[in-house]
């Protein structure tokens, strides 16, 4: 099984569903040309010519909006954001557009739509460009929101995302795109909505999304090395479906939670795992539920404090040891 | 508080060489001699008046369905403006595409749509052409490629410019008319999707229709400059025409339509109208304009009397005919007034339907999980 | 003590700071010839003359952009979003720019901009028009996040909002604007972040902000007569800054919660007052907290129905029991 | 993969009726003789001619930095467009103010920031002039009305059109220069910025900074039509500038900035310039365009060079006065890499501080409850 990287993943899945589909066009700013931003898209243009791989001029809001447009007949656009940051200026077209089109006109109409790009901070960009939407799209009934951890899982799913009939919005992280996976050489599709136990335990739950999941594994290491606790990390893949049931077992295994996210707290991600969790399994629960999220303050510039401002092992460390308590 | 008269529309650009200027003076309208128009039969022009009369009392039979509180949240009335819609969309080949604003009931009958569907989407009855779910500002039927009534103003036309986009795509000869009113060319999402039309060369027509206001604001108030002419920016063509007469919308209509389909190049067209009733019925009309205003319209440049009076002029019907398809389209509201009050309203498990296509088509469905909270 | 609706107190409060600040601007669609989508403006243009009360095209993205910047050089912005909903077209501005200047330039700006609207479902406008994004901006820090449940709280809110000099989202309801209370004739003021108690209570502890506070007490009141119960309403009025400490002693009281709140569930502002509790008061409890959202889809049009999707009395209502069970 | 080398700039409109168009074939540049070019001493022209260095020794010594690792995230450069920013914020008066996007370390310097602080900013200190908070795009100084540095493209622009705003409401004769890429004009705030302006007549510039290209796309390939002239689209006036050359843009910026405060009338001025690096210090530079493309420019219209010859031409300074200069600024550089690498980081603590202005001013302090999570 060849290794692959996270970046390498996302643009297989891309080659092997624009080879399956023809109506799959991937576009987006320099995603062409200049081979995307972030490398994603390298070698696109020159193996499926301009009509399939699309630059675009700086207008998210015009060229997303053309996307769902186009979507609704049957184009099956790939629309890459740079950042998912630049969500901000197309937040009409994502979250009134794409989100509620088929329930505003009764069910006559979908939009097979992919939106992906990096959706987190931590490259130290500032404030504007390090935000992690999922918490915020996942808010929007009519979506569904994906953040894979690994790039065998980001492959997965990319390629049920593309063949899915609903908008889809699939959030990378810019510091997974080196992380390398054995990837197999058959085809595969991961199923959005299945969490996946990256790690079995049985003292203490994580659960995590995105990043913060490697973040999780860090920290499960070192409780495992230095404090014996074996702890279980839940990485949920998709925010929107979720997949509630593996969580809960989880959770009625170990009976301690703590939720890891890169999300601002504020209505998090975590806060309505935690909601669900303490309404689903009240009995079961032996501590409250904690979470490690982000300083919350914008995303500072500075980048030793950058990454601090993130969930670090130590910090989910320190949270796991208070849960244990 | 009111606005002084805006000037009446004059037309800028020349005209197709076929169609001669419109007189001086009230000479007969020369619109009618364009090849477009030239080609109508007498029953093709009695539909088009058929259609426009549809509309004028379709919105009229739902203004007092809301007044006995039939209908609730907003109606916006398309009552003075109904020469755009159907002469715009009487051009409407198998691969061309039609959407709008949240003015949409007039583009909605334009395209065919059944007036019970229509009026029941009103109520909000499970019947409606959106089950209920879309009201007054989401009417939708692809099946006869009208994407809707979208209620952001400006958010439909990134969408009008994708739809042409995939036809190009997929190498369809046809075009995408993005309807849109004056006030909505100051939204950023509009600008940026010119830009795109133009660049990319995409068959759409951005159809501006100009009723003089955006809500209680005259254009003078909101926008800077002339609203067509905007098209220049991003070198695409643009003309302004008088929404008044439907033969002229279809004149000018029809060779942008043609450019978009045969040469895919976009373009602008300002059709300048007047809509008779408020913003939206809770709009008390009082502290923008002239009663004297409205009424002036009213009196000299109504669409369906200046239609009615041609086709008489025409000899295409007589006044009798004209009645008797008034009397026609009236009791067609009223029975789609009848059939939405019959209708049943969605159900409380109707309210998680029509949310996820794969929630809705269960034995495709391939994800997992929970997706309703 | 005049009776005032929350329509007149707002617009009164509006009326005492353009007296009291020349820096007060008042501006937004139809908000001065017009009188106001809502009337809420009605007769400020004719008192202040438009240098102070500014119609704008609709150019949200623009015109509160304009705010921000000119509230960055000490004019005091209070901008009118016809629907709060229409900030899907503003969001960079309001959520990049308003929340992060003062942060990204190191606390050398502020920004003293109100942004004022009303914020619901409700009136069968469709899906596109009914958001309630408090959950969404309060997710930023860098903001404030007020939702007054009655005319006077309103006004004492509202006059707080103007004065702070961070950006304050006032998000208000069209179902309220006609709702009267009686209002002192001395000027007063209510503190950001002060949650206030509507219904003092034993038996259960009901948390809610905005309309879903007259919802509760609706049900609050059956709950007494019907079930002998005694539920104690607490109303937030603010969710960014957040008063726990009223929500806590509430919860050591009562042992008991329930949420309700006019957002859609996943992420909104009951998830994280649910995290919160269950964090800071965990053997207090003793059931599950419960939520009441609106039904889990865009919302409806259908008005009988779209009555249905927000939270009800009889929703609250079975909810309550469900917690008391 | 790459272009065709674009037109190099052309200057369309006729100048100021003072200045003399430029000569053909090398002759000397005949903007000097304009009014506010003319009036300049020796001084001021060293002075002008110094920043420009400044700018260029200041980013050849942080990309230096970067390669040291010293420095995290993006570095846009601003090598070669040294003229404009330099030209433009000679003429600011004390009501004069600018905002731009995050190629901001040449106006930063312009307005007369410490190459210190702007270094120490880089290397996320807290000595930074935003407290290590910003980084390299987001550059401050309120003090001297610098508006900052923002990130997303065209973001500023309503932010710099609301500064117009504040100034005429105060009563204020100043002007907001809004700066920003060709990239950046497709954006909808820009447009819908540009209407507010030309709307309300606010005294803002809104300068396109037309380095050609908007990371790896050609002005060509994002944009439909010319940029300056979309002005028109809003009954703005405007003008195509050369940017290689600081008299030219002074002259130019200078009536524009006069008509915005003196007569609150809005323009926008396009001015043609060039980056010499990539788009930031990760663009690899090989897709889009020629090294030869770039070493035209580098060789004949390097604005550097341009005035330093200028300079020597008109007697204001000699070679070895050039590289006195030079050899200042070279240490000024130094000295500020040298202050940002003693400088300390911020605290964990500081991660929430300036985030709310009432949190960090606690004695006035008002509203209450828990505003951190
Ligand atoms: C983004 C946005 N801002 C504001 C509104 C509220 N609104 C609805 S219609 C309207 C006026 C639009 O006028 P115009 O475009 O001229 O269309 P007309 O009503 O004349 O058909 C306004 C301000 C909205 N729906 N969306
Ligand atoms: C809304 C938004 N979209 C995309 C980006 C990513 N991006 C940053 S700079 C840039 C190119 C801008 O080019 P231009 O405006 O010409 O400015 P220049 O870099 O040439 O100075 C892009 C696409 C962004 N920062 N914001
Ligand atoms: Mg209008
Ligand atoms: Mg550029």
């Amino acid at each position: 099984m060849p290794s692959l990287s996270y970046r390498e993943a996302i643009r297989m899945a891309l080659i092997e569903e624009l080879h399956r589909d023809p109506n799959v066009v991937v576009m987006g700013e320099e995603v062409a040309q200049f081979n995307g931003a972030y490398k994603v898209t390298e070698g696109l243009l020159e193996k499926f010519g301009p009509k399939r791989i699309v630059d675009t001029p700086i207008s998210e809001a015009g060229f997303v909006g053309l996307g769902i447009g186009a979507s609704m007949l049957g184009i099956r656009p790939v629309i890459e954001l740079m950042f998912w940051s630049f969500y901000s200026v197309a937040f009409d077209q994502i979250l009134n557009n794409a989100a509620n089109v088929r329930y505003m006109s009764g069910g006559q109409i979908h939009c097979p739509i992919v939106i992906r790009g990096p959706a987190n901070g931590g490259t130290n960009v500032g404030a504007t460009h390090s935000h992690t939407p999922e918490n915020v799209c996942a808010n929007h009934p009519g979506v569904k929101v994906v953040c894979p951890a690994t790039a065998y899982d980001a492959k997965g799913l990319l390629k049920s995302a593309i063949r899915d009939n609903d908008p889809v919005f699939f959030m990378e992280n810019t510091l997974l795109y080196g992380d390398r996976a054995e990837i197999p050489d058959e085809e595969y599709l991961i199923p959005i909505g299945q969490a996946n136990i990256k790690r079995p335990g049985i003292d203490l739950t994580i659960v995590a999304h995105g990043r913060a999941v490697i973040t999780s594994l860090a920290a499960a290491q070192i409780l495992e090395r230095d404090y014996d606790i074996s702890a279980e990390v839940v990485d949920l893949r998709s925010i929107r479906p979720l997949d509630e049931a593996t969580v809960l077992a989880s959770v009625r295994k170990t009976h301690r939670v703590l939720l890891v996210e890169e999300n601002k707290p504020f209505c998090g991600v975590g806060a309505q795992l935690s909601h669900m969790i303490q309404e689903q399994a009240f009995d079961e629960l032996d501590a409250p539920i904690r979470r490690v999220s982000s300083i919350d303050a914008p995303a500072i510039y500075s980048p030793p404090l950058e990454a601090e401002q993130l969930p670090t092992p130590q910090r989910v460390l320190r949270a796991a040891l208070e849960t244990l308590r | 508080m009111t606005e002084t008269l805006p000037p009446l529309p004059t037309v800028k650009k020349s005209p197709s060489p076929k169609a001669a200027a419109p007189g001086a003076g009230g000479a007969a309208p020369s619109w009618a001699v364009a090849e477009v128009n030239s080609r109508l039969t007498a029953e093709d022009k009695v539909a088009l008046f058929r259609t426009m009369l549809r509309i004028r009392r379709f919105e009229e039979r739902s203004l007092r369905a809301y007044q006995a509180k039939k209908i609730g949240g907003f109606l916006h009335l398309y009552v003075g403006q109904e020469a755009v819609a159907v002469g715009c969309c009487s051009l409407m080949g198998k691969n061309d595409h039609v959407i709008t604003a949240y003015r949409d009931h007039g583009h909605a009958l334009a395209v065919g749509m059944d007036m019970r569907g229509l009026m029941a989407e009103l109520y909000g009855k499970s019947t409606g052409c959106s089950k209920g779910k879309g009201g007054s500002m989401h009417f939708f039927d692809p099946s006869r490629n009208y994407w809707g009534g979208h209620g952001i103003v400006g958010g439909q036309i990134p969408l009008g410019t994708g739809i042409a986009y995939a036809l190009k795509y997929q190498g369809l000869k046809g075009a995408c008319m993005a309807f849109m009113g004056d006030g909505a060319v100051n939204q950023g999402a509009v600008h940026e999707s010119y830009n795109l039309a133009a660049l990319w060369q995409l068959p759409v027509v951005f159809v501006i229709e100009n009723n003089g206001y955006s809500m209680g604001t005259s254009q003078q108030r909101s926008s800077a400059g002339e609203l067509g002419q905007r098209a220049e920016a991003y070198s695409m063509a643009w003309e302004i025409c008088d929404g008044h007469d439907v033969y002229q919308v279809r004149e000018v209509m029809d060779r942008f339509l043609r450019e978009a389909r045969e040469n895919c190049r976009p373009g602008i067209v300002e059709i300048r109208t007047y809509r008779y009733r408020g913003h939206s019925v809770s709009d008390p009309d009082k502290t923008y304009r002239h009663k004297s205003e409205v009424e002036e319209y009213r009196r000299t440049k109504d669409p369906i009397q200046v239609f009615q009076d041609t086709l008489i002029a025409e000899g295409v019907i007589d006044p009798a005919r004209a009645e008797q398809l008034d009397a026609e389209v009236r009791a067609e509201a009223e029975s789609a007034a009848d059939y939405a009050e019959a209708s049943p309203f969605p159900s409380i498990e109707d309210i998680t339907k029509d949310v996820y296509w794969e929630e809705d088509n269960p034995s495709e469905k391939k994800s997992q999980g929970r997706i309703f909270f």
